[in-house]
């Protein structure tokens, strides 16, 4: 146990206690705050796997506008303040989804935990190095990527302004 | 560090590409053009086709984006099944332009279509996870909103299902990603990564993992049991062309996808492909989409819910060659998907043709009551479509395409799930064959009137119809693309 | 040139009628349909006696040529096929399913009925003659959405049920069967690295059992379904019975004959030791077919499927010399092919007649003898029947003497063989008294009352059109072909046996 | 010094915490988040992967990125898809039928 | 002319005629003509035929190679010997009679052309037989005589008793022939070959290619045929029922043809048959047991005609006791000579019989009373015919079947087989034939005048079930080569014997003793049927009741057993597996096509709810599902 695992572990709690909550609370308001939460926690991991451009990517990406428009949405979706009573799903199904992602993360450990191995020498990563492999090798993606991120915005647009009555 | 590039190998993606900026510009500097959006559109999408032509003929490896050697890994594989696979994919995405009709396609049609073709062309090149990632979302998210952008309650519902289904597997596409570095080390999907991880136990457990992972993630993309749920909703309910788009160039653009991912395991699996997870994960996908597909389509009697469950059916057609995890099982797929690509469209456009743009019709089989008499044109496309779908002759590239796909499976030893096959074969042919039935029998009275704007419908299944008749004759032209 | 003018003339005219020429009227349509048929068929007997070789590539990533020839095997029964083909093209002079109206719906147009003939006679040819086995498979399909047209569109026009019930049957049945032997070909493809029949059966020869078995075991089961053996026949009473005269004659008379045919050419051929294993079981298959067809025979009410279900105890026979294993038994088996089609396709061309002109064919409704009302047809009837219940002299006889002979004496299995064979001998008595249980109701009459005005069945008489019009014209000019055939290969066998005898020699080894 | 016990049961939880929210949510908004979930899970992995030893391309770090932004992409999608299905339907009840 | 060709023409001029006949059936004048011609022709080639006929054990020259069919060798030869040329010439001489006859006796009948092709054809398959040596050339002829014997008895195809006759004829000898040609069968795969003499010599070679006990298996099912064939014990009863028929049929079936054919077969196959005595004790004991039954059957007939029939069994059932009880030394010759014999009395006695019934009207012995009277000719063969029957010394019939008895005798003395019991049959028999002999003559020469009974028309059966004759529309005197044909046959009848004289029938010598034996037996046969003949029918002193009467003319209820033992499970089982076939066998296809509907019933249940949280659902379904089979399967 070294001091990067206990800051890790205890990002990690606050990652994954906050996605339950955000999984489970009735309130969807909260729900989205939650994640807010749990997505802090793991810009955390990220960071103390020594990855800070990316836990700042997923901060100010995540954080900074996705949250920000799932909460837009939940409030022009008309979602209540309170319990979500509505939209509960039966107990039946939650246990059931229950399973699923218990079922899911046991898979997953049941695979990873075998090649986790004992501790070793964080690497440092040099944002130099990234930033000379992402317009280097990756240049290609990273162009598509622009594309796509167009497309979206010309999708999202389109929908969201629709063409009434019309049709193909 | 350097790359080697050679832009030829790229057009095929590059160009739709081009043709999508400068629609848009077009668009910007003269909005009242708008019959320039499609034909720029039309170009991009047939020059793009034509770019990767010599990727068919051409021998030797094409190969580009490579790092310098002896490590050296390229993300991008332009080989003959490549090609096929994106003249496949932008050709079928022109058929659906023409389709939406060149006076109807607004500029946001071109583009989101302009778009998806190129995602698609460039996701059967990728060989490494991120391309292959951001690719494969390219070929999709257009297609979601072209579903959804149409205001229509249904279409809207129909996105609504395609855009969770698809999230989720875009969830799970990049768990396997996360797994398949975790494993390997390497973000690229080449045998050598491969390789390395298949020593050792553990990571091969991991891999393993991976790919079952991303094969669920792509399920959904190719609508494969137990990932279709949302095929039969959103294909009924959206646009007729968009659903034609979803059959044909996603469905392309999904196998190639999966050929990616799956072609690997040829170097380790290949020669001896038992009990493996992989393996087991393609049979169960490929048994239960053919026998749930095909049940499913029994039952239905309005058309583009048949031709969706269909859909389901034939994506588990797709699969089974590649159970076999051989090259010859990858090059079975792409021509079977090919082959079920022409075949869907002209499918698409027949109905098309019958039922002009109105989605509220009611597109029934009755409508279709000796349609062969009254139209025989579009009764004929239909009909010679239908049968290359049964795998009967006269729709002969149809039976080769069955012959094809089996082929693989029976020399890999996996005979079982050639028998399965066998089941849903026969149980195709009486889907197929019910609806040829109503097809050629006596007109009744309550025939659908004839639509009028109906040339580029019946365009594009003339031309899918010849062709399917010369790939019936020849099917070499098909079969030997690929190899 | 022969090969290719006997494949391409009825396929291409055929195409036509279906496609293009649909609106031709039915007189046109006919002379168009029968002259591509005699061309095709001359074209056909010509290629049987020069035996020519068409190979060239065709699918070259597949390994599929398009390689015909016709040997020993298949000369005859291309010859068969040729002659059926212009005989049903002919019938449409007597039978004009597309005018049978009901319920005052037209029913499709004589061009598409008679590109339907064409197509099944091109298919059946080109898969007789298919050296190819993957070739053969995709020949063995072509026939089957024509003939699915012929049944559910000019089928019985009194039941559209009937038809739906029927064409589905049988190319769903069918379709089991042909994909199951797919996959047998594909697997021995693969594993024998070619496809070409004549080089099939060495390079299979070096497989081991388990492989041998496994395809053995697959090409049959799909094959046994056209054949068809018991208990995979049920599709074919109700074909028969709802396909118009021309449909069961093509059916009976060549479809059939693919089932055998496809048996001797690929599972015995290529995987003789595999074949071997499953031959008893293949064995009593056959004489349960006989049985079962026989004593279905004495109760059935339908004519047509009477004839049906003895199509199914003759084909028994045919599978009996087949599972024999020995040149005798393939011997046998090729005759009893031939035989019975023309027996079969004479039957369905008198019953058809009888149905036609009494609007149904079914036993319990009493007719006129027809030895008095229609002398030739009854002749021909009672010539049928004789021949059917294996009368020597005619053409059934040889085919079950012999299938008897094999049996008892086989290559292996003798045990289960004989007793197959004591019981098929059982069936023959069986076929003598179902044809002539036949032949004293329709031939003679045995139904007519004595006095009509006590007989409850005197109302339904008065409606019976009892002026039951002899044959004549082309009818009497397709009998009597049929007829001549039948008594020529049972007078003369040896037109058939010596033209099969080497290549079944060389098939099976040389002998026993 | 490090283990990789950690990031690798924090991935296989919360990916785990991703599925059950997806599949108990009924309010597609709350869909969202469930996938957040299980992209945020991945990504921990795939950073773990190279905090350790060096990755191809320093694919771990880059890949973080590409899945961010298509992520970030996606959900602009989806939240204009969500809010025309809510102008027709009424509601962005996942359970309700067409 | 060498023999063989004398029996490739015999074989080939009644068939070709049969065809000519048929092709000319529109002209019934000409096409009768034609083969009456062809049969006076076949007459005279068998006449040549007896001149040339082979010095015995002469190997015959095959006039072409054999075909082979896969490892079966086919020679499909003919060939001839001197029993064979005299047996030919007998069958020729009966055929040409019979034509005559029927040119005459069915003048009226619109298918006579038919009726006399098919005549021509049996004569040629017979003729086969008796050639053959090739058993598929002998089953050929056997089965092809069984077809025409359906057509010739079902002639009359208007009269339901003659439809039933001829498919009961058909179908009990159908059913004995599975027995016959599963022995060929047996016999030919065993040897390779079908030819007759490599299938002998291979079967009683000491290599036999199988055991004795399947050799006489084989034989057994040989004889079973041949007892079917020859109206034998079990499957005597169509023979009588076959009496539907117009008479020339029945004289040309009883005499020279079809009955007689397994004689000729089993003398063929002797040098097998007296190897085998499994098949010689069931031909001893059917035979045995048919020749008494027989006779009492016939001594207790209301209808002459079918007294004749039952006449026929019994002596056929004599020709085959030769047979079964012969020895290797003796040979089937005896059983030929009481072929020849019986074949042209036979003939005789129905000619005769058929003349007498159109002018009696019927054949019932009561109609027939007094019928000889004013036909001086008829009473004479009938008479003549009679005595041959009896066994009177000297007459053909005498003189053959005291053959017969000398070789049961020997057969018994040298103890093997079936002899003592077959020698014990043969005497009662005498006996009875004797008696019934004597009955039917008192019947047709009684003083009484006959009673005018209405002639029949052919479609009302007479009373009793008797048979109506076919009004034929003259007076009743038959034209000239009738009358010719007749006393050429009454002549033969009683100078037939000398036959023996030229050697074709190799015979040893008769015992006296033996034969004052059976004469002795005759005359109290024939006396007491004498002594009994009260005042109308004789019969009546024997048979009292109407019961019993009813029993001997359906023939001890066999034709009642037939249905309750065959006819009717047969049916029943058909009816089992016509529900078997539509519902079971085909239960699995319909299953099939349930089973397709019932998923697809399932699966659109389970897609009922197009919601988008059902596509979710179905997501957890398949991550479990692969994570399942991921788990299990990995390595």
């Amino acid at each position: 146990m070294t001091s990067l695992d206990l800051a890790f572990a205890a990002c990690g709690l606050l990652a994954v206690v906050a996605g339950l909550l955000a999984v489970t609370t009735r309130q969807v308001v909260h729900a989205a705050l939650w994640l807010v939460v749990a997505l802090l926690g793991v810009a955390g991991c990220l960071l103390v796997l020594g990855h800070e451009l990316v836990a700042l990517v997923l901060v100010l990406v995540y954080v900074g506008a996705v949250v920000v428009l799932v909460l837009f949405a939940l409030m022009l979706t008309r979602a209540p303040i309170g319990p979500d009573l509505a939209h509960a799903a039966p107990v039946w199904r939650q246990a059931a989804a229950a399973v699923a992602g218990a079922a899911t993360t046991a898979l997953l450990l049941a695979a990873l935990v075998p090649v986790a191995g004992s501790a070793v020498e964080r690497r440092e990563i040099s944002n130099q190095a990234v930033a000379t492999e992402l317009f280097g090798t990756w240049v290609w993606p990273f162009e598509a990527l622009s594309v796509l991120l167009l497309a979206a915005l010309i999708a999202a647009l389109a929908i969201s302004r629709g063409r009434a009555g019309e049709d193909t | 560090m350097t790359l080697e590039m050679s832009w030829g190998l790229l057009l095929p993606a590059l160009l739709p590409v081009a043709a999508m900026l400068l629609v848009l510009v077009v668009d910007a500097v003269a909005p009242r053009a708008r019959l320039a959006a499609p034909v720029i559109g039309a170009l991009g999408l047939g020059g793009g086709a034509a770019t990767a032509l010599p990727g068919l003929v051409g021998t030797g490896p094409r190969l580009t984006l490579c790092t310098p050697a002896p490590e050296g890994r390229c993300l991008w594989d332009g080989g003959p099944l490549t090609s096929t696979l994106q003249v496949a994919a932008l050709l079928a995405t022109l058929a659906v332009l023409a389709l939406v009709s060149i006076h109807r396609a607004g500029v946001i049609d071109v583009v989101l279509l302009l778009a998806s073709a190129s995602g698609a062309a460039a996701v059967v090149a990728s060989r490494d996870l991120g391309t292959w990632l951001v690719t494969l979302e390219l070929a999709t998210l257009p297609v979601i909103a072209l579903v959804a952008w149409r205001d229509r309650r249904a279409a809207a519902h129909g996105a609504l299902t395609l855009l969770t289904t698809s999230l989720v597997s875009f969830g799970l596409l990049v768990l396997g990603a996360a797994l398949w570095v975790t494993g390997t080390g390497d973000p690229t999907l080449t045998g050598d990564s491969l390789a390395t991880a298949w020593e050792v136990p553990e990571q091969r457990v991991l891999v393993s993992l991976a790919t079952v992972v991303l094969v669920a993630g792509l399920a959904f993309k190719m609508s494969a049991v137990p990932f279709h749920a949302w095929t039969p909703t959103t294909l009924a309910a959206g646009p007729l062309p968009v659903s034609a788009l979803l059959a044909s160039a996603s469905k392309v653009a999904a196998v190639g996808a999966l050929i990616v991912v799956l072609t690997p395991y040829e170097s380790v699996l290949g020669l001896s492909p038992g009990p493996h997870a992989v393996v087991a994960a393609l049979v169960t996908l490929t048994v239960a989409s053919m026998l749930v597909g095909t049940v499913m389509a029994l039952r239905q009697t309005e058309v583009v819910r048949l031709l969706a469950w269909s859909t389901v059916a034939q994506a588990g057609w797709v699969i089974l060659p590649l159970t076999a995890l051989t090259a010859a099982g990858r090059r079975a797929a792409a021509v079977y998907v090919v082959v079920y690509a022409v075949a869907g469209l002209v499918a698409f456009a027949a109905v098309r043709a019958v039922h002009g743009p109105h989605v509220e019709d009611r597109r029934d089989l009755t409508a279709y009551q000796g349609l062969l008499r009254r139209d025989p044109v579009a009764g004929g496309a239909l009909a010679l479509a239908l049968l290359v779908l049964a795998g009967l002759p006269p729709g002969v590239i149809g039976l080769v395409a069955k012959i094809v796909a089996i082929r693989p499976v029976v020399s890999a030893g996996l005979w079982p799930v050639a028998v399965v096959a066998v089941v849903a074969a026969v149980l195709g042919i009486a889907v197929y064959v019910r609806w040829f039935a109503v097809l050629i029998g006596e007109p009744g009275e309550d025939a659908p009137a004839r639509q009028r704007s109906r040339r580029a419908s019946v365009g594009v299944a003339l031309v899918g119809s010849a062709v399917l008749v010369l790939a019936s004759v020849l099917p070499q032209l098909l079969v030997g693309l690929v190899s | 040139m022969a090969l290719i003018l006997m494949l391409l003339v009825p396929g291409a005219v055929g195409l036509w009628l279906v496609t293009g020429g649909r609106g031709l009227d039915a007189h046109t349509a006919r002379v168009v349909a029968l002259v591509a048929a005699t061309v095709g068929g001359l074209a056909a007997v010509v290629a049987a006696a020069m035996r020519p070789v068409v190979d060239r590539a065709w699918i070259p990533d597949l390994g599929v040529r398009w390689h015909f020839a016709i040997d020993g095997i298949s000369a005859p029964l291309v010859v068969l096929t040729a002659v059926i083909g212009v005989l049903v093209v002919a019938h449409a002079w007597v039978e004009q399913p597309w005018t049978d109206t009901h319920l005052g719906l037209p029913r499709g147009s004589a061009a598409t009925y008679l590109g339907a003939l064409l197509l099944v006679e091109t298919g059946a040819l080109a898969a007789f003659a298919a050296r190819d086995a993957v070739l053969f498979f995709i020949a063995f399909e072509v026939v089957l959405v024509p003939m699915w047209v012929l049944i559910s569109r000019y089928g019985d026009p009194k039941s559209a049920a009937a038809r739906a019930d029927a064409s589905a049957r049988f190319i769903l049945y069918t379709a089991v069967g042909s994909t199951l032997m797919l996959v047998g070909i594909l697997l021995l493809v693969g594993q024998a690295g070619t496809a070409d029949l004549d080089a099939l059966p060495a390079a299979a020869g070096a497989l081991g059992q388990g492989p041998q078995t496994l395809i053995a075991v697959l090409l049959t089961l799909g094959l046994a379904v056209k054949v068809p053996v018991f208990p995979l026949h049920t599709w074919l009473p109700a074909a028969h019975t709802t396909a118009p005269t021309a449909g069961s004659v093509l059916l009976a008379a060549v479809l059939l004959k693919l089932g055998t045919y496809g048996l001797v050419r690929l599972p015995l051929a290529n995987v003789p030791d595999g074949f071997a294993r499953i031959a008893p079981g293949l064995a009593i298959a056959g004489v349960v077919g006989i049985l079962w067809g026989g004593l279905i025979c004495l109760v059935e009410r339908d004519l047509k499927r009477l004839i049906a279900f003895s199509s199914v105890a003759h084909m028994g026979f045919v599978v009996l010399g087949l599972a024999s294993g020995s040149a005798t038994g393939l011997q046998a088996a090729l005759i009893g092919n031939i035989a019975h089609g023309v027996i079969s396709a004479l039957l369905f061309v008198i019953v058809g007649g009888l149905k036609h002109r009494w609007g149904s064919v079914d036993l319990a409704v009493v007719r006129p003898a027809l030895r008095e009302v229609s002398p030739r047809l009854g002749f021909a009837l009672i010539l049928g029947l004789a021949a059917g219940l294996g009368l020597p002299g005619l053409a059934g006889f040889w085919g079950e003497f012999l299938a008897l002979v094999a049996a008892w004496e086989p290559a292996h299995h003798e045990g289960v063989l004989r007793t197959c064979a004591v019981i098929a001998a059982v069936g023959a008595a069986l076929a003598a008294a179902y044809a002539l249980r036949v032949a004293r109701i329709v031939w003679v009459g045995d139904a007519v009352p004595d006095a009509a005005t006590d007989d409850p069945v005197a109302g339904a008489l008065d409606r019976i059109d009892t002026r039951t019009p002899d044959t004549r014209g082309v009818e009497l000019a397709v009998l009597a072909v049929l007829v001549a055939a039948v008594v020529t290969i049972g007078v003369v066998p040896h037109t058939v046996l010596s033209v099969t005898a080497a290549a079944a020699e060389a098939l099976v080894g040389g002998g026993r | 010094m490090i283990h990789l016990l950690g990031p690798y049961v924090v991935a296989a939880l919360l990916v785990g915490l991703g599925v059950m929210g997806v599949l108990a949510r009924r309010n597609a908004v709350l869909v969202l988040v469930g996938v957040e979930l299980i992209l945020s899970g991945s990504l921990v992995l795939l950073v773990a992967a190279g905090a350790t030893a060096p990755s191809r391309w320093e694919a771990s770090s880059v890949l973080p990125l590409f899945v961010i932004t298509i992520a970030a992409a996606e959900v602009v999608v989806a939240l204009a898809v969500i809010l025309t299905a809510f102008r027709h339907r009424g509601s962005i009840d996942m359970d309700e039928a067409l | 002319m060498s023999a063989l060709q004398v029996s490739y023409l015999l074989v080939l001029v009644p068939a070709l005629a049969a065809v000519a006949t048929l092709a000319l059936r529109r002209w019934q004048g000409p096409a009768t003509l034609v083969s009456v011609g062809a049969a006076l022709v076949s007459l005279l080639l068998a006449v040549v035929g007896l001149v040339v006929a082979p010095v015995r054990g002469t190997d015959l020259v095959p006039l072409r190679g054999s075909y082979a069919v896969g490892g079966l060798d086919l020679p499909l030869q003919l060939g001839a010997g001197p029993a064979t040329a005299a047996v030919a010439a007998v069958v020729a001489l009966v055929a040409a009679a019979v034509l005559v006859f029927t040119r005459w006796y069915l003048a009226a009948d619109d298918r006579l052309a038919v009726f006399a092709a098919t005549v021509s054809l049996f004569t040629a398959a017979m003729m086969l037989v008796v050639h053959s040596r090739d058993l598929v050339l002998t089953v050929v002829g056997w089965e092809v005589m069984g077809w025409c014997s359906y057509l010739l008895i079902g002639h009359w195809s208007r009269k339901e008793s003659a439809r039933r006759a001829a498919l009961k004829a058909f179908l009990v000898t159908r059913v004995a022939d599975i027995g016959f040609v599963l022995g060929v069968v047996g016999l030919c795969a065993g040897a390779g070959s079908t030819g007759l003499d490599t299938v002998v010599a291979a079967w009683t070679s000491d290599e036999a290619p199988g055991s004795p006990a399947l050799r006489s298996t084989l034989l057994v099912l040989v004889v079973i045929g041949v007892l079917g064939k020859s109206a034998q014990f079990p499957f005597q009863d169509w023979l009588p029922d076959a009496m539907e028929g117009p008479t020339p049929a029945s004289a040309l079936i009883h005499a020279a043809t079809m009955v007689a054919a397994g004689t000729v077969v089993l003398a063929q196959l002797f040098e097998v048959l007296v190897l085998a005595d499994g098949a010689r004790w069931v031909l001893g004991l059917a035979t045995a047991v048919t020749m008494v039954g027989a006779a009492v059957l016939a001594l207790g007939q209301s209808d002459l005609k079918r007294l004749l029939a039952w006449s026929t069994v019994s002596q056929v059932a004599i020709m085959l006791s030769a047979l079964a009880t012969t020895t290797r030394d003796v040979g089937p010759d005896p059983a030929l000579f009481h072929l020849w014999s019986h074949a042209i009395f036979k003939s005789l006695l129905f000619l005769t019989i058929g003349w007498l019934s159109v002018i009696a009207g019927s054949t019932l012995a009561s109609a027939l009373r007094g019928a000889g009277h004013g036909h001086p000719l008829a009473r004479v063969a009938w008479l003549f015919g009679l005595l041959a029957l009896a066994g009177a010394p000297f007459v053909v019939g005498g003189l053959s079947k005291e053959h017969v008895v000398v070789t049961a005798y020997e057969g018994a003395a040298s103890a093997g087989g079936p002899g003592v019991v077959v020698l014990a049959a043969l005497l009662v028999t005498v006996v009875l034939t004797a008696a019934y002999a004597v009955r039917a003559h008192l019947v047709v020469s009684a003083p009484v005048p006959n009673s005018p009974i209405p002639p029949l028309g052919p479609d009302t059966p007479g009373p009793n079930g008797g048979i109506g004759e076919k009004s034929t529309g003259h007076a009743g005197m038959p034209s000239a080569p009738v009358l010719a044909s007749l006393a050429v046959l009454t002549v033969l009848t009683v100078v037939g014997g000398l036959v023996l004289l030229t050697g074709l029938f190799d015979v040893h010598g008769a015992s006296v003793w033996w034969m004052v034996l059976t004469t002795l037996l005759i005359v109290i046969g024939g006396g007491l049927a004498w002594l009994a003949r009260g005042s109308g029918d004789p019969r009546d002193q024997f048979v009292r009741t109407p019961r019993h009467r009813a029993l001997a003319d359906s023939g001890f209820g066999a034709d009642t057993a037939y249905r309750a033992l065959v006819a009717r499970p047969v049916l029943g089982l058909a009816r089992v597996v016509a529900f078997l076939d539509r519902e079971v066998v085909d239960g699995y296809v319909r299953g099939a096509a349930a089973s397709a509907g019932v998923a697809g019933w399932l699966a659109e249940r389970g897609h009922r709810r197009e919601s988008p949280s059902a596509g979710l659902g179905l997501l957890a379904l398949g991550l479990l599902v692969a994570a399942g089979t991921a788990v299990l399967t990995w390595r």
